[in-house]
């Protein structure tokens, strides 16, 4: 066991896979000598040589593109695009092409890519260095969207995104890559995609968050003194609505958090699957606490769009109050 | 010093079968052996029939839009048959010719302008990537497939196709750009055809020629008469051997023309004159080829009826295999979107014909138990 | 008034906001002598001449980049993407910079341009030409989106969008481009963005829906013989919330309609917002009838993911049956 | 002709003022007056202290990363100087030289990097759009914006800053090809400055030059010495002309080099030698000129220092000016999302403080008056 932070976990577990599999190849801009602009690939490049951790031209369709090439051809490649905001250039490729190979060949082909991306906002970036995009992808279809909020699940995470056949985007939200350490098993261990998390039991409230948000949630919690079940979904798509649905059962109220903009985000999604699953057993309606709807401000005000403590603990008065 | 010339370069062009038959001994001895050119040339008679098969089946409501290959065929058989069978493949949407010759059984083509995805669904054998509907995208695919090889410590290279207008899109360059700089062992075949859909090549490039879109990676760049399968065998037999000893990508174009509409959607007549048309209905490649063997005794019409016959039954045949298929498996679009199916998505298939899939079932069933 | 297809609306509209505003043009692949693919665009090259419907080579980034540049110098350009599986390479220039433009410049700049898409399934189409992407572009903030469902609504909403100081998407649900005519007055007249349309009054459910679904709904509500409120959104975004809102307090019932796969789909939000606003006038959890969370099958099986009036017709029994 | 030459090109390297500070009087004789030259030099100096402020203001936490200019001066300047008022100056971030020539008060340079939109919001006189954080994006913005002005019969031109780097990006060759093939009248001004954070140029492009990368479109293309203004003027200038009557495109690819890190965020000590960062500051843009100007006996020490002390009280009263502005609105961010806010966008705006947005305000408040 080592006490890790998270860019410490995700450099550990990409050692680990490239050690037990030579099919695992890394790409992406400066992911090379200089380890990464967060460091999340500092010495691979020493250790494990230019041919398999490969700094490309800087052109993001292209690494995906290429990415997909690569999968097609049963390598295991795990491209990083430097911020979300760079995702833009890229979305073609993953959306029109990494997800659909499989179903479009009808298996003839498949893509077993693991595209890391750090996303999320409060580390006082420039503009598109803070965006939390994970619903746009969740929509498409075909990828896997995942996101750890700890060390010890980022690992994990990341294992099992590699070795998944199917294409997995891993986001990394980049405001706790050096946040806090916890304890990390030095064996290799995988989490499951598709199953969420209870960080904290409780009677009252059901509140779901992922990556970033899901410390501030701990916060509003411990704030609120009141009983309240944190699920942290881990896996953003396939949403896993069996654990969530267990707990509202429970609890008859939840709240969900995340930093992307509220209107068509991923609370939509949670929020009506919800319903559709135990409309009856709900106290409230369902509060979503979320980015605004409008673009992430630069720096100066960005703490006035995170949700943070304040926001959600807002939330938890509004609905046991209802 | 104040100017000095820090780069100097030039495209050259090559052409060794002209379009009046006419046969450049010094580039092309020894290139295609007789036993092959007739083979080559009945290939493509085959071909020529199914396009002509594969448009009558969309015109008669059997089949969706087809985007003809009429006069390409050439380019793609060439490059086939330049090549080894473990080479990717990764073309457009006209390069039946060369796919068929580099193995894909031909009524997948077919399954795939019918709607059906296991018209992709590409046997194992077989190295090429299905056919590509969004322009210009796959070349990505071609770096990455023969970057693979490359890791591997394998000769395999990868042959993309494309049109002039795909060479327009960012993909193009980034997948260029990638090859060149990484030095991977890809060929970027650009089958300049003069038109994309209504949009004419100096719409897509106003530079004197296309091939000088590889300069622009210090890429090996070369123009050839692309209806002349003589001039594209040797340029993508140089460009395979570049790709598979020094790990360098080429850049070829090949002028050629589609003698046919863009597609069963389109109507050429509302964008180019029938004189060009005219034009290079004369440049066929088959026309040229068949004088050229017919010259030297190695076809006559007695051949021709025969392969014209030949390619009657194969086709009638691979026409009855698509259109014999089973239905596809409803469920399919389900079943093969991830290796393991997520529960919702389990759900919405096991009860898409029986819900709405608005709602959990389990809800709609018996709401009143629930609280 | 004229008797007119959906296609030959917008291609009204298109001719008179060019004869009014010479700072309207039009830019895109084969609009120009081709008159468009699906002829949107016929006689406009012909009428207003190369410098004004102007064919452009085969980018699609390079397509909305380059209209953005031409916005921002004060033209009201309404370039054309050819379907809307090939928004893909524009995602960037979209997201991250039309629709960021006025805010992060505080208004310096503007990006009044008007995209035209024709979207959605059913002409058995090959792949990526069946799409229905609204929701991605719905969290996006800073765009505004748009689909109408009828000639008389394609006229004055791509009036509206034209004329709208910020950048809009126009959806063209392709299948109906001529399924039916409509009469359409002659004069221009606008339809106001981010208002919906109540297409059938009713009393039992409220039924909501956008684009060419709009049209299966009303078949399903006449073969259900039910009293159903059909909202037709016409703006995705800003979502007329208040309209929807209003409907189903009345009838505490609400099943939504949408082609677009069915996780993270505009369904969720409108669900959400629903459930935000008037929980306690629920009868039954919200219906989402929606495509499945698969990509668009090749067109052999195109029906069989097609919402039509058979699963809108569960719905409703489902529904009512709560 | 079986082989022909079809396209034949070359690329010339161009340098008036070379880092000896050699003046070849030929091409460079007459090209800045002696006036103006003092000028754009003064310009140097003050921008050269405004980066090491600009650096201190970050390491002592008082602004976000920023980018440092050093050693890229004479592009951008060059570049202004060489171009009208009226011309669009279409930036990356490292271009602080042109655009306050062009005219942008240095303020707004530190607000942006203080992360306030405020330092975007570029004043209706001044031709230039906000910095680019996004790579290679801008470059079809000023396409646009070049193509508008052609559109109205101005002669209006728009000149795009670019790095190494950006040149892999689609969005590039898309923005070039454009240009060509549409006849608008832009520069591409293309920054080699050797690395892209800590990717050498090699990794962008393998090909002997940069320049080459316009021989795609068929635009005219030079490379020069990005630190000789000269040589930036003379090729700015011409590029111009034949934009403005031309309408066509030139690409520019001008030698230089970031003596900085990347950005305060990075370490340049991890990528590259030092030995390579100590020939580089022999070929300073400021070093040859001073001491060009010197020889020539229109600069001295003294002049040097009131330089310099203007360049402190200048950028110092910037400074202030950035520091001393009012905290932005908290609500700046709803308000100019769109011209007329949608309602739920006024909700969630006027509610920001006072509840969790999760909810309709109203329903909270009332939830039990509903039924
Ligand atoms: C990304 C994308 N944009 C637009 C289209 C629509 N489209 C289909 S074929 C075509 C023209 C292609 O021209 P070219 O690349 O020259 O190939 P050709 O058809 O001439 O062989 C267009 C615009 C598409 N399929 N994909
Ligand atoms: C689309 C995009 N991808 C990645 C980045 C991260 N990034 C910022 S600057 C930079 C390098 C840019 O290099 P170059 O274009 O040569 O400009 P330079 O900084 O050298 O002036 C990178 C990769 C970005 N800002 N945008
Ligand atoms: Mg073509
Ligand atoms: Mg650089």
């Amino acid at each position: 066991m080592a006490n890790l932070t998270l860019v410490q976990a995700i450099n550990l577990a990409l050692i680990q896979e490239m050690e037990d599999d030579d099919r695992v190849i890394l790409l992406g801009q400066d992911i090379g000598i200089n380890g990464g602009v967060f460091r999340v690939t500092e010495g691979l490049f020493q250790r494990f040589g230019a041919d398999r951790v490969v700094d490309t031209p800087l052109a993001e369709s292209g690494i995906i593109g290429t990415s997909i090439g690569l999968a097609m051809a049963g390598l295991r490649p795990v491209p990083e695009i430097q911020f979300e905001g760079f995702l833009g250039p890229a979305y073609d490729q993953l959306c029109s092409h990494a997800a659909r190979m499989r179903v479009r060949t009808r298996g003839a082909f498949t893509v077993p890519l693991t595209l890391r991306v750090p996303c999320g906002g409060g580390i006082h970036a420039p503009e598109l260095h803070s965006d939390s995009p994970e619903a746009i992808y969740a929509h498409q279809p075909g990828l896997k969207v995942v996101m750890p909020a700890s060390p010890y699940d980022a690992k994990g995470l990341l294992i099992s995104a590699i070795r998944d056949p199917d294409p997995v985007i891993f986001f990394e939200p980049k405001r706790i890559y050096r946040a806090f350490r916890e304890e990390v098993p030095e064996d290799e261990y995988t989490i499951p995609l598709g199953k969420a998390r209870i960080v904290t039991e409780g009677e009252e409230i059901t509140m779901i968050s992922w990556g970033a948000s899901v410390i501030e949630c701990m916060n509003a919690i411990e704030a609120s003194g009141r009983s309240i079940e944190l699920v942290d979904l881990r896996t953003i798509y396939p949403i896993d609505t069996e654990t969530i649905v267990n707990s509202v059962k429970k609890t008859g109220r939840a709240v969900i958090v995340h930093e992307a903009p509220k209107t068509g985000g991923l609370g939509a999604e949670i929020a009506s699957r919800i319903m559709e699953h135990c409309f009856l057993y709900l106290e409230a309606p369902i509060q979503r606490v979320a980015g605004f709807d409008t673009i992430m401000p630069y720096y100066k005000l960005e703490h006035e769009y995170l949700p943070d403590a304040t926001r959600i603990g807002k939330a938890i008065e509004e609905i046991t109050a209802y | 010093m104040p100017v000095k010339t820090v780069f100097k370069t030039s495209i050259e062009h090559i052409s060794i079968l002209d379009e009046n038959g006419k046969f450049d001994e010094k580039l092309g001895k020894g290139l295609i052996p007789d036993k092959d050119l007739v083979k080559l040339y009945e290939h493509m008679v085959t071909c020529r029939h199914f396009d002509e098969v594969a448009f009558k089946l969309q015109r008669s409501g059997r089949m969706g839009t087809y985007p003809e290959n009429r006069g390409q065929e050439a380019t793609s058989l060439g490059a086939a048959y330049a090549l080894r069978k473990t080479d990717w493949l990764v073309p457009c949407y006209r390069e039946n010719a060369g796919l068929y010759w580099h193995g894909l059984p031909m009524e997948f083509v077919l399954l795939h302008w019918m709607g059906d995805e296991r018209g992709n669904q590409i046997p194992d054998d077989v190295k090429m990537t299905p056919l590509a509907i969004p322009i210009g995208t796959q070349m990505l695919h071609a770096t990455g497939l023969a970057w693979a090889a490359k890791y591997r410590g394998e000769d395999t290279i990868a042959c993309t196709f494309f049109g002039d207008g795909a060479s327009s899109e960012g993909d193009f360059h980034e997948a260029a750009n990638f090859a060149a700089n990484l030095d991977i062992p890809v060929i970027f075949f650009c089958q300049n055809n003069g038109w994309a859909i209504s949009v004419p090549t100096k719409t897509q490039c106003s530079a004197p020629t296309l091939a000088q879109r590889g300069i622009a990676f210090g890429m090996d760049c070369i123009q050839i008469d692309g209806n002349d399968i003589f001039a594209v065998v040797k340029v993508v037999r140089e460009a395979a051997e570049r790709a598979r000893k020094h790990k360098r990508p080429t850049f070829i174009e090949a002028l050629t023309y589609r003698l046919g509409d863009h597609t069963t959607a389109d109507d050429s007549r509302r964008y180019r004159d029938e004189a060009e048309v005219e034009v290079w209905i004369q440049r066929d490649p088959m026309i040229r080829l068949r004088k050229y063997m017919t010259d030297r005794k190695l076809w006559d019409d007695q051949k021709q009826k025969v392969a014209e016959e030949n390619a009657k039954r194969e086709v009638s045949a691979t026409v009855k295999r698509a259109e014999e298929i089973a239905d596809p498996e409803i469920k399919g679009f389900f079943d093969a979107m991830y290796a393991e199916l997520p529960e919702e998505l389990k759900r919405q298939r096991d009860t898409m014909r029986t819900s709405s899939i608005g709602q959990d079932p389990n809800q709609i069933e018996s709401p009143l138990h629930a609280h």
